[in-house]
């Protein structure tokens, strides 16, 4: 946590926000650094300064200003800081002392900041007449909305964990006698609800804790990249990532290759929709001797999955199946099982979870790994499936008066169950939300809200209340969307009181101090957390459970979540768009991933158009082959292929498949039940067609041709050899120059590989803080991404032997490595730049002046590590569509077309920090000063620091035998140190 | 004589480019029109109020921070500049402060003066804290960059403000924290 | 040593054939005979036109040597040294900035620059020289040739000394020639 | 310097040397001048249109990408400041080593350097993503500071190489003009003291070589000190002209990225530029002699010198390629050993196959001598030659950079339409200036021709 004196004495002010003015024009650095500012005979173009009549004292010119919030969302609540420069937000930064987050925020939350200057976003509320939508005074809005609900109402959305929201909905529920259905797009949270139900006849989502287990098996569960809480998980679990101490271990088994399963220390690669099966043969294998082996229930269910049966089905040899049985077995109580996730929607809700409820009970895990008190998710407010059915038919059937749309997409989102169809038998739907989307298209009325930033709000999940407080006015004529519920409801009074009134009862106070602290705080913790677990299962709700026990044959395709457009809800958001997916590198579509050697069987290659048919379905996609899927297993992301997703700038999504779409909608592929949607093993037929097609895939090459460039060891190798892994070459001599002394500060970046999961949070929040502009996908196509860190991602061997034994590409290695500019004291780059626009500092910084770069991009040819990005086009001006100027962060100029930039190794922080304590006089501290891709960091991997100061963290962990750097025959001298990833192979 | 065209083309030719190139930049005396007519030579020069009573920021921001019109109120409302000749024209300054800023909630949008380019990043607090000697008044500080603006009835620039005047100062000011790298102003 | 005046000559040897006579001959051998004979007669203002260089007339013409490779050699060694000191104000004294971790004055990396203005100086000066030297330039009252012949195929000797028509006959000896006075060089053998 | 050392014997009076060779500009140029002229001249104005969108739009509209940040633009650069070098090779180092032959075909080859040097120095302009501050390359004293220039860039050094290389040959190719030009200017004096010159354009071309001749009348004097500055400037010229590609090759030769960063480079550079700069001028030179009918000037003998200088340079180059395999297998650095295996089997193999054929196989039929007098023969080898040259630089520019050392940069690099344009419209550009020259200076130097015939005539003690 930076102890930053400037947030605590800011943020008790801040309940006076009302006052906070989006009035001083703000003059964004447009870096268009003419040639004439070089002659002295030309004067730069007059700028206005435009002061506030009276300054918000908390408002200071250039002095950013902290504000803690938290971004409610239907996954959770992320708790956030928000620095604001003269009332602007302009980043987002994880709250450091949040008791459960501790500051680990996922990629897509820091790319919120241009969700709010979405130049997308309704800026009035809408009313259809004559097929055209026309601005609306809110007035008005509200009474029209009021007169349409009358008769049949019914509301959809999706769940909340605000109960300031939940309240104001039941007022509203009430006042129109309506009823209310939630739905969960990708479903992970219901299939966990139902599934504890079930098992418990609990319907909560327990609290998880990863740093507590030693042994951690996933079956399908990506809790690393999207499964319920991926922020939180990837701290806790990253936090017992160190060999030196008590390192944990992680099994996966998973169709699909996901985040988590490219984390894992093993591996197991399932066929895609056997998951079921796998879980059954492991709880089989553990049953005996334990508590529940006498159950004759589920011996009946568990008895036919043998590990021969397991392996017929999954592909998992029966050997592995019965080793991971007995290190169960061996961690007992001090290990967790986890399974869901999209790909275990079954066609009965909970079928996964049910089975891995029984194994976590074998295990003795409740109350020592998975708790019940502090849950995530208190009660199962999903509605069945039985009920959204039962919707659509009424609505099919022209029952529902009218339909209020809360902040979702159902139209995409239950694509697959006809409610597009439905919906337009509806006489009147009213759709409450931010942008358009597949819904808001058939809504007569439309109510525009505002961004989380711009409005008020509160969550509770984990025994922690958060409050979301805006932190600017609204940039356009919005409302929070409590407020726009409560004015529905016909309720008196704002939102605001709603939630302060409503913060008072988990506070226990209703004082202004206790207010103004939580305010400050961000949250409040009206629940310890205890050791507290489920009770035993049911034995008989697994009596219900169905798996496969024959192989299935022919294609089989599982529906996953892509880490950074989850259900797509966000997905018209250029930064989430940019944000290579972790695992296939590609950006601004979603693929078909499709095993190496069935690619090689039917001469496929990455880039080509399949033709996929399903039974209901079919879509043209681009394949990508991803090593680690058994033969005919295929993935397919879900969220793409909405409407609001071809709203973007023409030239980022250049070259549509079908033109005005991104990507295609996976969800058409899901299979209807009545008692649930099957996402997994669909039975599905692919055939190439001719077609070219640039995807915009950041990174073409699989591996990493034994360069040592991401080091991994084996755990045990690790402990008798702490250098095993590593290879260097040779540098003899001293060299021909004296080098520079660098006294004073030196910075070094030091990133650990063994905790670095390869979520991407750091290159989005690089993105935010740098004004990195985003470039779409041609351009990524052609190799144009300006990504200042960019996460590299190889699949490899330890050794030639494994890799022949391994032939259709398994259990690689899965290595992820952050690289960014290497601030090499001995910079190929500065030696070769003609004009001097780049050097090195005296604190050991490589330098780039924008605005004296010709762009000869000799620099980008000479950097061994490619980190050196050129303005291949004006990526800002014209391409900028108001407002979104006013995400830029004015402490860095933008660059101009023409120019290279690259990593600076946060400098203006660096600057402003240095400033800072000159003015104070004092030396800068470790504690000051964070780069943006550090704090980005939900894992921890990245520290970074003086290293001339043996004191601070770095230094030590430079020393560290794991430390190394990349390239080194070079001679380069790089400053930035990698922690080589160590395996724990049981 | 035959060359003296010659002669004179040339050495014209060298003056216009050392002028474009050497010469004095067109920025020094800059002095816009102003939509509201402020006098620094009344306030910084005779009354003496130190810089920082409206610049308040200057010493912990980046920002010198130009006052609101309350910052005017605070004296204004009780001062309607009675002093001397010019109290007529004072007067109907301030009544334009009243009564089209003040009372109509509006700042007046200001020239900047000191515009440094885009590429640049300004920040005055350390400048502040190396120039200003404890003790002594602001105006001895900022009179380095800004010139003596207590003496100016409307403000000009007085310095040209390129990269080689900035240099030279921090050239100067090196054991004071003064950095002749790029990245201390362009990043 | 090279004394001053040998130089001066070498240098700067230039006579313009301002007045005297013009004595056309066939050949580039009968053009080298005549000024050998020319010489030995103790004439000192004479010169040769020639469509080419025609090997053996230093000697006759008197120019021991040329001395132009000095003026080069000046040249270069003022262009090494003016590039060398040049970079070393700029990058030690005037604005010292690291680059790759070289030390402020890093010679080997100046080497190519160095040779290059040696070069450049030295090609200039020598071009320079020649110019002067040979009263070559710009000027609106071009020299006039003895002949529009003369860069054609016309060999021809001007001999500026005062001496009669006689004198010259005699000295040209059995060599097949023709004697004009300058002013009055006709155009008999025009082009067709 | 005797006649029996000639390759070629004219037996021609200088006025008949004389009219062969000013003649044909004398008339107004033929159809098939016009012809080619207006396809180079609209290629050039084609190429000129494409550059001035890249300005406008900025050079994304070429294929370049991150590792391949230097695309064809640089190819041609090389390729082009490769052919330049042939010119001040024949007049430079062939004068010095007394190389009769040449006398011929230097003022072509010349005039060919200078033009593509023109054109070569037009790509480091027109690549760099902001053309407009190129100023800043200049070391000028300048109110920043005042900021200089990183005299340790390879691109700084070609910026003095390429500069000092040009404005070298231009006086040089310029000096050795002036002689010819008093003999135009002679020619026409005749005409205007007749009072023939009386069309515009005459009267411009009459004051043009006028002033171009600075008063050049054949003075025995000045031919000394003249005689003398062309050994100077062939002696200055010939270190020139190999640290002209050296430098080039730096660019290259001391960046860090595997297949650039080779030792060899620099010999192998200029052995690579004498290769190409030599079939072009034999590309030019058939050509030249077969339109203005100067067979006897150009003899057969030439082409067949040139030929034999080809086959040595391929070999030449053919040793440096086979060294450069030589040196990445003996590095046992696997990042350099896979550049090359890259090269051989990687996505762009099929530049290197053809940069094998053309530079390695091609030059071998040059044994042969009824091959290297048949002109037919020669003309192709020519081209194909530069064909393989132009590849051998696609080949050490793209594929070097596209697999490097990090291989999740790697990338593809696939030229434009614009990048092709350029390609195209640089020979348009060459042309142009080419076929302007032939027109309006003498191509084959006069006044050295002249000579070798005065003196074959002088030893053989014919007379006139």
């Amino acid at each position: 946590m930076v102890k930053n004196k400037k947030l605590v004495t800011n943020k008790t002010i801040l309940n006076k926000l009302e006052n906070s003015i989006n009035r001083k024009k703000f003059l964004t650095a447009m870096g268009i650094t003419a040639g004439s500012a070089s002659l002295n005979c030309v004067r730069a173009p007059i700028e206005k300064i435009v002061p506030y009549v009276v300054r918000p004292p908390h408002v200071q010119p250039g002095i950013p200003t902290y504000y803690a919030s938290s971004r409610v969302q239907s996954e959770g609540i992320n708790p956030v800081l928000v620095k604001t420069r003269d009332g602007k937000p302009i980043k987002i930064e994880g709250l450091d002392d949040h008791p459960f987050s501790k500051g680990a925020v996922m990629g897509d939350t820091y790319a919120t900041i241009w969700d709010l200057y979405d130049a997308d976003r309704f800026k009035t509320p809408l009313k259809k007449g004559g097929g055209t939508y026309t601005a609306a005074k809110w007035d008005d809005a509200i009474t029209q909305a009021k007169s349409l609900l009358t008769g049949n109402v019914r509301v959809i959305s999706r769940t909340s964990y605000s109960p300031s929201e939940s309240s104001v909905l039941k007022k509203f529920l009430n006042r129109y006698n309506a009823k209310h259905i939630v739905y969960d797009p990708i479903g992970a949270q219901q299939e966990l609800a139902t599934g504890n139900e079930k098992s418990y006849g609990k319907g909560l989502i327990p609290r998880y804790a990863f740093d507590k287990a030693d042994l951690i098996v996933s079956i399908e569960a990506d809790f690393l990249g999207t499964w319920i809480r991926p922020d939180v998980f990837t701290k806790q679990f990253s936090s017992r990532r160190n060999p030196d101490k008590n390192m944990n271990r992680l099994v996966v088994a998973e169709s699909i290759m996901s985040l988590t399963g490219a984390n894992a220390d093993t591996r197991l690669a399932i066929a895609a929709g056997t998951h079921v099966t796998f879980a059954l043969g492991l709880a089989k294998e553990l049953l005996p001797g334990s508590m529940l082996s006498g159950s004759t229930d589920i011996n009946k269910v568990v008895s036919a999955y043998t590990p021969d049966v397991v392996e017929k089905v999954t592909g998992v040899p029966a050997s592995n199946l019965q080793s991971l049985a007995a290190e169960l077995k061996a961690a007992k109580g001090r290990s967790m099982v986890v399974g869901g996730g999209a790909t275990s929607r079954d066609s009965s809700v909970g079928a996964l979870q049910v089975v891995i409820n029984l194994i976590n009970d074998i295990l003795d895990n409740n109350g020592k790994t998975i708790f019940t008190s502090a849950a995530i998710k208190e009660t199962n407010d999903f509605s069945s499936q039985e009920e959204l059915m039962a919707l659509i038919a009424e609505m099919k059937a022209g029952q529902v008066d009218a339909l209020v749309v809360n902040r979702a997409n159902p139209v995409y989102d239950l694509s697959m169950a006809g409610f597009g169809d439905a919906v337009k038998k509806v006489k009147n739907v009213i759709f409450i939300g931010e942008k358009h989307n597949d819904t808001s298209i058939a809504a007569n009325l439309i109510l525009s809200s505002s961004h989380y930033l711009e409005s008020w709000s509160d969550g509770e999940t984990m025994g922690v209340y958060s409050v979301c407080q805006p932190v600017i006015r609204n940039l356009f004529d919005t409302k929070s969307p409590g407020d726009i519920l409560l004015a529905l409801a016909g309720e008196e009074g704002d939102f605001h009181s709603f939630v302060k009134q409503a913060a008072s009862k988990y506070l226990g106070s209703t004082g202004a101090k206790a207010w103004d602290k939580l305010l400050a705080d961000g949250y409040f913790v009206y629940q310890k957390e205890a050791n507290q677990g489920f009770s035993r299962i049911n034995p008989s709700s697994i009596s219900s459970v169905k798996a496969p026990s024959a192989a299935l044959k022919g294609y089989r395709l599982n529906l996953i979540t892509s880490v950074g457009i989850m259900d797509g809800v966000n997905g018209n958001n250029a930064y989430r768009q940019e944000m290579p997916d972790p695992i296939t590198k590609v950006t601004w579509d979603n693929v078909l991933m499709v095993s190496p050697v069935l690619a090689k069987e039917q001469g496929w290659k990455t880039g080509d158009i399949i033709e996929l048919k399903g039974q209901n379905a079919k879509v043209e996609v681009p394949l990508v082959i991803q090593p680690g899927l058994r033969k005919e297993s295929m993935g397919l992301a879900m969220g793409y292929g909405q409407y609001n997703m071809s709203n973007f700038s023409e030239h980022l999504v250049k070259g549509s498949l079908k033109k005005g779409e991104l990507g295609v909608n996976a969800g058409l592929f899901a299979q209807v039940a009545a008692t649930g949607y099957l996402y997994s093993g669909i039975s599905v037929t692919a055939t190439k067609v001719d077609k070219e097609y640039r995807l915009g895939e950041a990174q073409k090459e699989l591996s990493q041709h034994n360069r040592y460039l991401a080091r991994v060891a084996d755990l045990k190798d690790y402990k008798k050899d702490p250098k095993s892994g590593h290879f260097e070459h040779k540098l003899e001599g001293k060299g021909m120059y004296v080098r520079h002394p660098h006294t004073g500060n030196r910075w070094l970046l030091n990133i650990d590989l063994n905790k670095c999961t390869g979520c991407s949070g750091c290159v989005v929040s690089c993105y935010s803080e740098n004004n990195i502009p985003t470039v779409g996908r041609e351009e990524i196509w052609r190799g144009r991404e300006m990504s200042w860190i960019r996460l590299d991602r190889y699949y490899d061997y330890s050794s030639e032997k494994e890799k022949e034994k391994d032939v259709n590409m398994l259990e690689p290695n899965v290595h992820f490595q952050p690289l960014t500019c290497q601030h090499c004291e001995q910079a190929p780059c500065e030696n070769v730049c003609p004009v001097a626009a780049t050097q090195h500092s005296s604190d050991g910084l490589n330098e780039m002046a924008y605005n004296r770069c010709i762009g000869t991009r000799y620099c980008a040819n000479n950097c061994p590590y490619k980190v050196r990005r050129f303005n291949w086009f004006e990526n800002w001006g014209k391409k900028l569509k108001d407002p979104q100027q006013y995400a830029l962060n004015p402490d860095v100029t933008v660059r101009s077309r023409g120019v290279i930039e690259k990593c600076s190794f946060c400098i203006q922080r660096i600057a402003e920090k240095r400033q800072e304590a000159r003015v104070e006089n004092r030396k800068i501290s470790e504690e000051d000063l964070r780069t943006a891709c550090q704090q980005g960091c939900p894992a921890d991997a990245i520290t970074f620091g003086d290293v001339n100061d043996a004191k601070t963290k770095v230094s030590q962990l430079e020393k560290d035998a794991r430390s190394y750097k990349i390239i080194q025959e070079v001679n380069t001298m790089p400053m930035v140190t990698f922690m080589s990833k160590v395996k724990n192979k049981a | 004589m035959k060359k003296a065209p010659k002669i004179i083309i040339t050495v014209l030719v060298v003056l216009g480019l050392g002028w474009l190139f050497f010469g004095p930049a067109k920025q020094i005396g800059y002095a816009p029109d102003q939509p509201f007519a402020y006098s620094h030579l009344t306030h910084a020069g005779k009354y003496q109020i130190d810089c920082q009573y409206c610049h308040s920021t200057v010493s912990y921001s980046k920002s010198a921070g130009i006052p609101g019109v309350n910052v005017c109120m605070n004296c204004h409302r009780a001062v309607l500049g009675l002093s001397g000749t010019a109290k007529k024209d004072a007067n109907k300054r301030i009544m334009d402060l009243y009564s089209n800023y003040w009372e109509k909630k509006k700042a007046p949008e200001w020239v900047r003066i000191h515009n440094m380019p885009d590429h640049v990043r300004f920040s005055h607090a350390p400048h502040i804290k190396a120039l200003l000697k404890p003790g002594q008044e602001s105006k001895t500080a900022c009179i380095r960059c800004h010139g003596d603006v207590a003496q100016m009835e409307v403000v000009s620039q007085v310095e040209s403000l390129n990269m080689g005047f900035c240099l030279n100062c921090h050239r100067e000011y090196e054991k004071d924290g003064g950095r002749t790298n790029c990245g201390a102003c362009h990043h | 040593m090279v004394s001053i005046k040998e130089l001066k000559e070498g240098l700067f040897s230039y006579d313009e054939p301002d007045k005297g006579w013009i004595v056309d001959v066939d050949s580039a051998g009968d053009m080298l005979k005549g000024a050998e004979n020319v010489k030995k007669a103790g004439v000192k203002r004479f010169d040769t036109f020639s469509p080419f260089p025609v090997h053996g007339l230093e000697k006759v013409l008197g120019i021991k040597r040329s001395w132009l490779t000095l003026i080069t050699l000046i040249a270069g060694i003022t262009g090494a040294s003016f590039g060398l000191s040049a970079i070393y104000y700029i990058d030690v004294i005037d604005y010292p900035v690291i680059f790759g971790g070289k030390p402020y004055f890093s010679w080997p990396a100046y080497v190519p620059i160095l040779f290059e203005l040696t070069i450049l100086f030295a090609a200039f000066a020598t071009v320079g020289g020649v110019l002067k030297m040979g009263k070559l330039g710009l000027s609106k009252t071009h020299r006039r040739p003895p002949s529009p012949l003369a860069t054609c195929d016309m060999f021809s000797i001007w001999i500026g000394d005062d001496i009669s028509k006689e004198e010259v006959k005699k000295i040209m000896g059995n060599i097949n020639h023709k004697i004009h006075k300058l002013d009055a060089h006709p155009l008999e053998n025009g082009y067709e | 310097m005797s006649a029996s050392t000639s390759i070629y014997s004219l037996n021609k009076t200088n006025r008949e040397i004389e009219r062969d060779i000013l003649s044909p500009m004398e008339k107004f140029p033929g159809k098939l001048w016009w012809f080619t002229f207006i396809i180079n001249a609209g290629l050039m104005l084609m190429m000129l249109g494409l550059i001035g969108w890249t300005f406008v739009e900025g050079l994304g509209l070429l294929g370049i990408n991150t590792p391949v940040s230097w695309g064809l633009y640089i190819v041609n650069f090389v390729f082009w400041v490769g052919i330049g070098h042939a010119g001040t090779l024949i007049s430079a180092i062939l004068y010095l080593f007394r190389q009769r032959w040449r006398t011929t075909i230097n003022r072509a080859a010349e005039a060919m350097t200078i033009f593509a040097v023109m054109t070569a120095g037009l790509f480091p302009l027109i690549h760099v993503g902001r053309p407009w501050m190129v100023f800043f390359i200049f070391p000028y004293p300048n109110e920043r500071g005042p900021l200089w220039v990183n005299f340790r860039s390879p691109l700084l050094w070609d910026v003095f190489a390429i500069s000092t290389y040009f404005s070298v040959s231009l006086i040089f190719w310029y000096m050795g003009l002036v002689p010819d030009l008093a003999n135009m200017r002679d020619r026409m004096k005749f005409e205007h003291v007749q009072g023939k010159i009386s069309s515009f354009g005459k009267k411009l071309k009459y004051a043009f070589v006028r002033i171009l001749s600075i008063g050049w009348v054949g003075s025995g004097k000045t031919w000394i000190h003249y005689e003398k500055m062309v050994m100077v400037l062939a002696s200055l010229a010939t270190p020139l002209v190999l640290s002209v590609h050296t430098v080039v090759s730096f660019d290259f030769a001391t960046s860090v990225i595997p297949g650039w960063h080779a030792t060899i480079f620099p010999p192998y550079f200029v052995a690579g530029a004498i290769y190409s700069g030599f079939a072009m001028v034999m590309t030019l030179m058939i050509i030249t002699r077969k339109a203005f009918k100067l067979e006897a000037y150009i003899s057969i003998k030439h082409l067949e010198n040139m030929g034999i200088i080809i086959l040595v340079t391929g070999m030449m180059v053919s040793f440096a390629y086979t060294m450069e395999f030589v040196f990445a297998a003996y590095s046992a650095n696997a990042v350099e050993q896979y550049v090359f295996i890259n090269r051989l089997q990687g996505p762009y193999a099929w530049a290197f196959w053809t940069m094998f054929a053309c530079n390695v196989v091609s030059p071998h039929f040059m044994w042969s001598k009824k091959l290297r007098t048949n002109i037919v023969v020669l003309f192709i080898i020519s081209i194909v030659v530069n064909i393989g040259m132009w590849f051998e630089r696609f080949v050490i520019v793209i594929t070097s950079l596209h697999r490097d050392y990090i291989p999740s940069s790697w990338e593809m690099f696939i030229p434009t339409w614009v990048d092709w344009g350029v390609l195209v419209g640089s020979f348009g550009f060459f042309f142009f200036w080419f076929l302007l020259f032939v027109r309006t200076l003498p191509s084959i130097a006069i006044a050295e021709v002249k000579m070798d015939e005065g003196h074959d005539q002088l030893a053989k003690g014919m007379g006139h």
